[in-house]
């Protein structure tokens, strides 16, 4: 039975990208590999409302950034128990997902690609100037987590581990949902949303809800980053690096849990090592845009499957 | 009356700027009864369909399906009442396997799946799923392409895969849009064998142009022509009504054969 | 009080100056053009560039600052727009977003990263009871409603404005008469963006000249064509003027929160009157 | 030969929706494509036409090679296509629908206009009127008198009377009559009233093939004949 033998296969997959970012980790650093590992988080949330639910949003930094300030505020206002403060941020973007939700995912194309940029531009109005007293405007916020119990927050070691072990369960939680019937309602709002309507489905409930887990992921990548950091700068909600996570999810692949997994790395390895060659980072990323949409639309997981044929292969490197 | 009327609109009527596409309809199906509707292209077929299935809102009159009105009801809605439709151009999804086609129309209405939590993430091939769609295959022909993108499915096997869509979802009245357009007679012969098993079953209205291949199927046949019903009754007899022929031939000197 | 509305007038003016060419690409192609904002930029440095060339004159720089739109702006209708069509719109969105980039980094390295101040090309001020304006600001308002008016002839008198709403409708069928449609698009696109580079070289003078400019301005023109109703010339026109009204009182009030508001008045339209593209 | 197609291969994607298809259209001729919906008559229209990217396989006309040309050269080289579905442009006028197909031919206005009346007289009544107004059969009789503006060697047509109602039909029936013999016609047609009193030639299109040609006249007439094939 072939359901049997991709379920047993995708058991493997979280055991092989688990291994992927060890390996990762001794050949970069685990400091930046915790990093990588967080943007990956980052392109698979942003991956479920673009390659799944094909919406293009310029405004998913909005969500990032509310989950980095309200962990770092409610570290610094309510409870240091870092566990709590990354939940408070999760609970956050999922909130503002869930009353924004309801005007973006009515809209399509470039309507939802705009009205996202503009709400980010909101958020990062509001945290520069708006919010400052409370964010720090330009300067950012510092945030100091506790411990907990025995558990040593502030080893760089632990939170690596600690990431790992989230970005595991987000990938397995995806991999459910995307391999539920409620993934395949996705690709088929993709495809033509009026049809999945006549197939008895409430649309816009759907859209809405995946709208909302993918910001509230977008808010535990903030919050793990504020973990990992331990401050925020309104660069964690700037809408000019939406573009970062757009890249990402096209060089993966979009539309495919692991190609986001792909993209994020393949991403953070030209933005970690490339800046130092070249002094024109902006334009590096343009034009490598550019290549992407003209002669590279499947990404390199597309490419990678296509030439293997064996979904769950090495991971980047 | 034998039965107890399951479907039916008054006064329904859609206009699109100046041009009304609907007029006046007045239109009743009961329980168990198979209807056609025929009709010159452009008399409004289709979009007393889409009127129906909630794909735009009426301009004027209601529609009622089992007692209530639904009138202003979204589309989703009126397929979990139990009004489902096909489209005259075959719609499925493209860009999904046969199976993933078949396994969106069986979760929707399934008790099994009701619970959000099984339809989001629950595997959408578990076996109990999967056992529900390996019928419709069967029926539909397709057992042999269920991992097969259906883009790469010829038109008349996406029309054999839209019907056990449709089925799939548990109508109580099944609109069928033209069903035999563009198909071989070959496979008209497959679609007609599974559409006349069905009349058991459920109530259906089928738009068709093919008019002689829905007379051995339909019990009454009603004609549309620039948006309204111009006539109605057993099929035999409305095809020899002189405004029909006339309507429908243009010019009218063929005796009437039957 | 006259003071905000003739700011809001100003601000409105420009709004639509800029807004137009995105309102025609965006109601000739669907596809939302980002490169729109680098248009706008180099508008604005080529007017710093040619400024000392000629002695100073605004009039002249301001020419050559629009005709330098129109190579720039050809080349990205000819080579990255028209590619893309058919294609998903997302491609030509990200494309366009490249091409930013882009062309932003250039202008970072040619002019670098400082803003650049302009001062009042006028210089004048009228007195209207009791408070004196800027002569430059009652200028920019008797443009915008110059090009208003210029675009309301074009598009209905002319033939090129009879092809391309015939266009809009079905571009097919005006090439089954032995029309290029193309290239009446592409003059469409070209007119559009030199109103971006005009609209650059309008507003430079009013704030100040950074290669990022152009980030913020497409957000609040994409505002306006929203609010104004997308492919329709007029409610371009006056939504420019809302908003324009709108940042100005705000301003008022509040100046780093003008343009937010303009965003929270888009959002209220949108869940008044949603739409569909 | 005016048009002849060789071969024609079209695909959508990986789905092939034209293959092998050949024929041939004479000046002067009017020549009918029956089949049922799917078949790939439009496409196979679209094509010829310039409308669809080139497919593999040969399309002469007038001598030359014009496979791949974009469709509004071919129009001015006199192959003018004639949509289904009766699209004039909405948002102008009649008469602003008429000069839009005189001016890329550089024809006075006022000549454009009367080729139109000449084909349909009663347009005058609607000349200042938004095309947007009229009936499907108005429409289709603008459409048909602005195709021949610019005086085309070749209109493919697709379903002229889709849609229409009896009265109509007979309307757009006499002008293409009155057309007949003037320029060369292809023309999609389900009504086979229609293509069995008009047609030179039919051919039959199945399956994104053209596995018969009727040439004689009593097999075009024989409309139970033709009726299986719709």
């Amino acid at each position: 039975m072939k359901s049997i033998n991709t379920t047993t296969l995708k058991k493997f997959d979280l055991l092989f990208i688990a291994i992927a970012f060890v390996m990762l980790g001794y050949l970069v650093t685990f400091q930046r590999t915790t990093d990588f590992i967080i943007f990956c988080i980052f392109v698979v949330s942003y991956d479920l409302i673009y390659g799944y639910m094909g919406r293009l949003s310029f405004g998913h930094m909005l969500y990032l950034g509310t989950g980095a300030y309200a962990t770092a505020l409610f570290c610094d206002h309510v409870s240091s128990n870092p566990l709590l403060a990354i939940l408070a941020g999760v609970v956050c973007s999922a909130l503002l997902g869930a009353v924004l939700g309801p005007i973006v995912t009515r809209t399509t194309g470039a309507c939802f690609a705009l009205i996202n940029l503009a709400f980010n531009q909101v958020g990062y109005f509001l945290v520069l100037i708006g919010f400052s007293s409370y964010t720090g405007g330009e300067d950012g916020m510092s945030a100091f987590f506790g411990n907990l119990g025995p558990i040593n927050f502030n080893n760089k070691m632990t939170v690596y581990v600690f990431c790992l072990t989230i970005m595991l369960f987000v990938v397995y939680f995806v991999r459910r949902l995307t391999s539920s019937p409620f993934g395949i309602l996705l690709l088929t709002i993709k495809e033509n949303e009026s049809r999945s309507q006549f197939l008895g489905y409430n649309t816009v409930i759907y859209k809405l809800i995946a709208f909302i887990i993918s910001t509230g992921i977008a808010g535990l990548a903030g919050g793990l980053s504020i973990l990992n950091y331990t401050y925020v700068t309104p660069s964690f909600i700037d809408p000019t690096r939406n573009v970062e996570v757009i890249f990402a999810s096209l060089i993966g692949g979009a539309g495919s849990l692991y190609g986001a997994l792909a993209g994020g790395i393949t991403y953070m390895m030209i933005s970690n090592y490339l800046p130092n060659y070249i002094q024109r980072w902006e334009m590096f990323l343009g034009i490598m845009l550019l290549i992407l949409v003209f002669w590279f639309r499947a990404g390199v997981w597309g490419y990678l499957t296509r030439f293997s044929g064996k979904p769950g292969k090495e991971m980047g490197s | 009356m034998a039965s107890s009327v399951i479907l039916e609109t008054k006064g329904l009527s859609k206009s699109f700027g100046d041009f009304t596409a609907v007029e006046m309809v007045d239109y009743s199906i009961c329980e168990g009864e198979s209807a056609g509707i025929i009709g010159p292209n452009g008399a409004g077929k289709s979009t007393f369909f889409n009127l129906l299935t909630g794909m735009f809102p009426p301009s004027k009159g209601m529609i009622r399906f089992m007692g209530s009105d639904i009138t202003d009801q979204a589309s989703f809605k009126r397929v979990s009442l139990g009004l489902v439709r096909t489209f005259q151009l075959v719609s499925v999804f493209n860009s999904l396997t046969v199976l993933d086609n078949l396994v969106l129309a069986a979760v929707p209405f399934n008790s099994q799946f009701t619970r959000m939590s099984r339809f989001m993430l629950g595997s959408a091939h578990r076996d109990e799923v999967l056992s529900l769609c390996e019928e419709s295959l069967i029926r539909a022909g397709l057992e042999q392409k269920r991992w097969s993108l259906t883009s790469e499915l010829s038109y008349g096997e996406k029309r054999m895969l839209e019907i056990a869509m449709a089925l799939l979802l548990n109508p109580k009245v099944l609109l069928l849009d033209e069903p035999l357009a563009g198909l071989s007679e070959f496979e008209i012969s497959d679609v007609l064998s599974i559409i006349n098993s069905l009349r058991e079953q459920l109530t259906l209205v089928i738009i068709e142009h093919k008019i002689s291949r829905l007379v051995g199927i339909v019990e009454r046949l009603s004609v549309m022509h620039q948006g309204q019903i111009i006539a109605e009754g057993l099929p035999d007899q409305v095809l020899c009504d002189p405004t029909v022929r006339r309507v429908y031939w243009g010019a009218d000197d063929q005796a009437c054969e039957t | 009080m006259i003071n905000t509305l003739a700011y809001g007038l100003t601000i409105g003016g420009i709004l639509y100056i800029i807004s137009v060419g995105l309102s025609l690409t965006f109601g000739t192609m669907r596809i939302v053009n980002f490169a729109h904002a680098l248009i706008y930029t180099v508008g604005a440095y080529a007017l710093i560039a040619a400024l000392p060339f000629l002695g100073g004159y605004f009039v002249p720089a301001t020419v050559l600052a629009v005709l330098a739109a129109v190579p720039l702006s050809y080349v990205i209708e000819r080579y990255i727009i028209r590619r893309l069509y058919g294609a998903s719109i997302d491609y030509a969105i990200i494309a366009t977003y490249a091409v930013l980039l882009i062309g932003v980094d250039i202008t970072k390295w040619i002019w670098g990263a400082t803003p650049i101040p302009l001062s009042d090309p006028v210089n004048q001020y009228l007195n209207i009871f009791g408070v004196s304006l800027p002569v430059y600001r009652l200028i920019i308002i008797a443009l915008s409603l110059l090009v208003f008016l210029a675009l309301e002839i074009f598009l209905r008198r002319t033939m090129v404005g009879k092809i391309v709403v015939a266009g809009l409708e079905d571009r097919e069928a005006v090439s089954s008469l032995g029309i290029n449609v193309e290239k009446y698009f592409c003059l469409i696109f070209v007119i559009g963006s030199c109103l971006a580079a005009f609209g650059g070289v309008l507003y430079s003078p009013i704030t100040t000249v950074h290669p990022y400019m152009g980030f913020q301005v497409l957000l609040l023109s994409f505002a306006v064509v929203l609010v104004g109703g997308l492919g329709s010339m007029r409610g371009t026109f006056i939504s420019a003027f809302v908003l324009g009204m709108v940042m100005a009182v705000t301003g008022r009030f509040w100046g780093p929160a003008a343009e937010t508001m303009v965003f929270v008045v888009m959002a209220v339209v949108l869940i008044i009157k949603p739409i569909d593209v | 030969m005016l048009l002849s197609v060789g071969k024609l291969n079209v695909f959508y994607g990986s789905a092939q929706v034209v293959s092998d298809v050949s024929l041939e259209v004479d000046q002067g001729e009017m020549i009918f494509l029956v089949g049922r919906n799917g078949a790939g008559k439009t496409t196979l229209l679209k094509t010829i036409s310039g409308f669809l990217p080139s497919g593999s396989g040969k399309i002469l006309f007038d001598g030359a090679d014009i496979n791949g040309k974009p469709s509004n050269e071919l129009a001015l080289m006199g192959m003018r296509y004639v949509f289904q579905d009766k699209r004039v442009f909405t948002q102008l006028t009649v008469r602003e629908n008429i000069h839009l197909a005189a001016y890329p031919f550089k024809q006075k206005a006022s000549e454009a206009e009367e080729k139109v009346v000449g084909i349909y007289p009663e347009i005058v009544r609607f000349m200042d009127k938004k095309a947007g107004g009229l009936s499907g059969g108005q429409r289709q009789l603008l459409l048909l008198g602005r195709a021949l503006i610019g005086n085309p060697q070749l209109l493919l047509i697709d379903e002229p009377t889709e849609g229409l109602a009896a009265g109509i039909i007979d309307q757009v029936f006499r002008v293409l009559k009155m057309m007949k013999g003037q320029l060369a016609m292809l023309i999609v047609e389900q009504n086979l009233a229609v293509v069995s009193q008009l047609a030179d030639r039919v051919y039959i299109m199945q399956e994104g093939q053209i596995p018969r040609e009727l040439v004689s006249q009593a097999d075009i007439q024989d409309q139970e004949q033709l009726e299986k094939y719709l």
